[in-house]
């Protein structure tokens, strides 16, 4: 076995484990922090697939920012503050049923069918050639997507200043 | 937006005002000592500690009788006529033994009462002011340096001057009365004589 | 074998530097306040006060909270190291030495260091102290906010620069040709620069939480903050951690602004060792800036921060971002 | 058997990236299923959208989709971004509006 099948086995172990803990674990802080790990273990295996640059917008985005920002809902909705908080599911039965069948399926169909495989390129860099592509043939998603950005960051704080006005109508 | 200029303005200058008065702060020299190794002088006339010179004592315990929390006890006897105690270095002839010269200094309030009223000068406040002890006891000085056998001799002494003076005067006493008795029988003959 | 060698020469020095620097912060704010500080340990100056101090906390007592939720609890303070010192490998320490050459290295850096404030909320909440959570919080948020202002300058650092590579961009900076006798670091290139660079300073004081922007860990009224509940060698992590950031941060800004290992004096004086000693010294200085800020700055209220950074920087730092493009575009 | 499978175990390639999105898509669905929590529930979702993403890159390094698949996981990520903001703005509201955070206690459609 040489490095990177080590590393893969290794981070694949990660995140499916902190997947899993954070699925079934009792406590929600505690799910938060293992969708950290899990994340985390995305980004190297990102980083096995030579793909550098979206492995450190992996953690700048969902770590630095969509993990804060649960982190955050959590503790605002009061759920979290206390250890004594206890999770509770429903659909156990058929949501392990769904997941199950689900599982069985994809790796049946990722393992039976030939894929059109190519020899995989040698890239010591994605930075440059993703923004030559990002400037020219995406450049009207890139717009887009900086649009849809922008009206969630108003959405979002229209919603949260709308959230003050109710509370200050209750008082 | 002039406002916030203007503000932003202030800021930048109070804060560069700021780091110029820490700079300087840095640049100057510290005022602190480092205490054990370096130590201030002490002004003439500082309170602390008291200590007696006991061979300059003269034991008129006016000490004791100025001193407001009684942390001094003197106890003195008087010297017999055979001894010659000396002279203080002030010219007083010295009378007494001082037997016991104790200065309690964890009651010391450190008033200086009991400074002036020394005719010889004898008691007086040094300047040291490191003599804490683990036990409370260490803090009750003793002066006196006569040695036991010596205080119990020096008692005895006295003691038997003391006698021969009362056995004197007793003596003295009973001849005055003799004489007087042996006057008035006198008188008394004469009387009846005359 | 040898690259495990490689890989640990950033860890010696963190630790080295760490023990200085928490020994010269202890010289500084003494003499600031016309003090001698720590004179005793090691002779000269007490030198050896913050090894005593780290011999201590080895040996102290490793405390945790009945109620404290123990994996998150014992493994944050490691979490926040590694997520620090992580970020060290795209530091180019000299000419001939940087840990990963990647082309990537400003945003690797800047992606690594998001993991701190992870860190931090996850000791926070462990310890199950409302101390500590508030803590927690408030450096969340505070880290957060000032994330945008300091990716806003280096963003508009690598307009000028044109890569992402810390390496290329401290290769650029070499010699001195702006004037005749000034050197060719960034900041004397573009005069924008110069407000990019004082946004930068404002937020890599936030970001590594030193005065007057310290309400993670106000102690008059949050008491340590996130590290209330830890003690012993953890804290001692913590405390690492946090001068291991100030110096990350202070050495990126070298990079960026003052050209990392670039002698000021062209060819002169250069060379690996002297670009060390001239890139720690860059990294030094503001780090020496900061300590010397702690003592002369009161500490900010937390809306006042938050209104400082959402109304004040982010705005500016966006203005700023445009001029600098133009200015690019037309000289 | 033992000869064919330990071959494929030490050289990782294009069918274990997909496995691992598998297992992780899998598990995003059970926490949605059955988690009364709306954060739990948007977690669950994040962990799927990062399934695909992993998928996404895996093809773009095996086959000849090339940078393209990178490109569009970037969008993925974006996308996710701009729906956690809105989402927890709105759990917010929710929370404030109901008091609860549980899904299924949340049911009239008048505020």
């Amino acid at each position: 076995m040489d490095l990177t099948a080590i590393v893969f086995y290794l981070f694949s172990i990660v995140t499916v484990g902190a997947a899993a803990i954070m699925v079934f674990s009792k406590n929600i802080v505690h799910s938060a922090f293992a969708l950290m790990f899990s994340l985390a273990g995305i980004a190297v295996l990102y980083v096995l697939l030579y793909a550098d640059f979206i492995a450190a917008t992996q953690l700048l985005v969902y770590v630095g920012g969509i993990l804060i920002l649960i982190l955050f809902g959590l503790m605002l909705t009061e759920q979290a503050v206390t250890q004594k908080f206890k999770a509770v599911t429903v659909n156990m039965l058929p949501a392990s049923l769904l997941a199950a069948v689900t599982t069985v399926l994809l790796v049946y169909a990722y393992a039976t069918t030939s894929w059109q495989m190519v020899m995989p390129e040698e890239r010591s860099e994605t930075v440059y050639d993703l923004g030559i592509l990002l400037m020219s043939d995406y450049i009207l998603p890139f717009i887009i997507a900086g649009v849809l950005l922008l009206i969630a960051i108003v959405g979002a704080i229209l919603m949260s200043t709308r959230l003050t006005a109710i509370k200050n109508e209750e008082q | 937006m002039v406002q916030t200029l203007k503000k932003s303005w202030t800021t930048f200058k109070t804060i560069f005002t700021g780091m110029g008065v820490t700079m300087r702060h840095l640049l100057q020299p510290s005022v602190t000592l480092r205490y054990p190794e370096e130590r201030d002088e002490l002004p003439s006339g500082a309170r602390s500690k008291l200590f007696v010179h006991i061979d300059d004592c003269i034991g008129c315990k006016l000490c004791e009788r100025a001193c407001p929390v009684n942390c001094i006890a003197i106890e003195t006897v008087q010297a017999t006529k055979d001894v010659d105690l000396g002279k203080t270095s002030t010219g007083n002839p010295k009378r007494f033994w001082i037997t016991t010269f104790n200065i309690d200094m964890s009651k010391c309030m450190y008033c200086d009462m009991c400074v002036p009223p020394c005719p010889t000068e004898c008691i007086s406040m040094v300047p040291e002011y490191e003599y804490s002890e683990y036990d409370r006891n260490n803090l009750l000085f003793q002066f006196s340096e006569l040695s036991a056998d010596k205080v119990t001799e020096v008692k005895e002494k006295a003691e038997k001057e003391q006698e021969e003076k009362q056995r004197k005067k007793k003596e003295a006493a009973r001849k005055k009365k003799a004489q007087k008795a042996d006057q008035t029988s006198k008188a008394k003959q004469k009387n009846s004589e005359g | 074998m040898a690259l495990l060698i490689f890989a640990t020469l950033p860890l010696l020095l963190i630790v080295g530097y760490a023990l200085f620097a928490i020994w010269l912060e202890r010289k500084v704010s003494a003499h600031i306040q016309d003090r001698l500080g720590p004179m005793r340990v090691g002779g000269w100056h007490g030198w050896a006060q913050t090894i005593a101090d780290m011999l201590k906390l080895i040996q102290k007592e490793d405390i945790i909270p009945t109620n404290a939720s123990r994996f998150l609890f014992k493994s944050a303070p490691f979490v926040l190291f590694a997520a620090s010192y992580a970020a060290f490998s795209v530091i180019p320490f000299s000419s001939a030495y940087i840990g990963s050459s990647i082309n990537i290295g400003v945003f690797y850096l800047l992606a690594v260091t998001s993991l701190l404030t992870l860190s931090v909320i996850m000791g926070a909440w462990a310890s199950n102290n409302k101390w500590s959570l508030l803590g927690g919080m408030r450096t969340a948020a505070q880290m957060v906010s000032y994330e945008v202002p300091t990716i806003m300058s280096v963003l508009s650092v690598l307009v000028v620069a044109g890569s992402l590579n810390l390496m290329t961009i401290s290769e650029m900076q070499t010699g001195n040709d702006i004037l005749g006798f000034l050197p060719n670091w960034l900041i004397f290139q573009n005069p924008f620069l110069i407000v990019a660079f004082i946004i930068f300073f404002i937020s890599i004081v936030a970001e590594s939480h030193r005065v007057p922007f310290d309400l993670p860990e106000s102690e008059s009224e949050l008491v340590a903050g996130f590290q209330t509940e830890y003690s012993g060698m953890r804290w001692g992590i913590f405390m690492l951690a946090e001068y291991a950031d100030m110096l990350l941060l202070s050495l990126l800004g070298a990079v960026l602004f003052f050209g990392g290992w670039a002698s000021p004096f062209g060819s002169y004086l250069s060379g690996p060792v002297w670009g060390f000693i001239w890139f720690m010294l860059k990294g030094l200085l503001f780090v020496f800036v900061m300590m010397w800020m702690r003592w002369t700055l009161p500490r900010y209220r937390v809306d006042q921060l938050m209104e400082i950074c959402w109304t004040i920087l982010i705005p500016v730092s966006f203005i700023n971002f445009v001029l600098i493009a133009l200015w690019e575009m037309t000289f | 058997m033992e000869l064919m499978i330990t071959p494929w175990l030490a050289e990782p390639g294009l069918v274990h990236f997909l496995i691992v999105s598998a297992l992780l898509l899998s598990l995003g669905l059970m926490a949605v299923l059955s988690r009364r929590n709306v954060i739990m529930v948007l977690m669950g979702v994040e962990l799927i959208l990062n399934s695909a993403n992993i998928n996404l890159i895996a093809f773009s390094r095996y086959t000849s989709l090339s940078l393209e698949g990178q490109m569009i996981a970037l969008f993925v990520i974006i996308i996710a971004a701009a729906e956690a903001a809105v989402a927890l703005a709105i759990v917010l509201n929710m929370y404030s509006r109901f008091n609860t955070v549980h899904l299924d206690e949340i049911d009239s459609l008048k505020g």
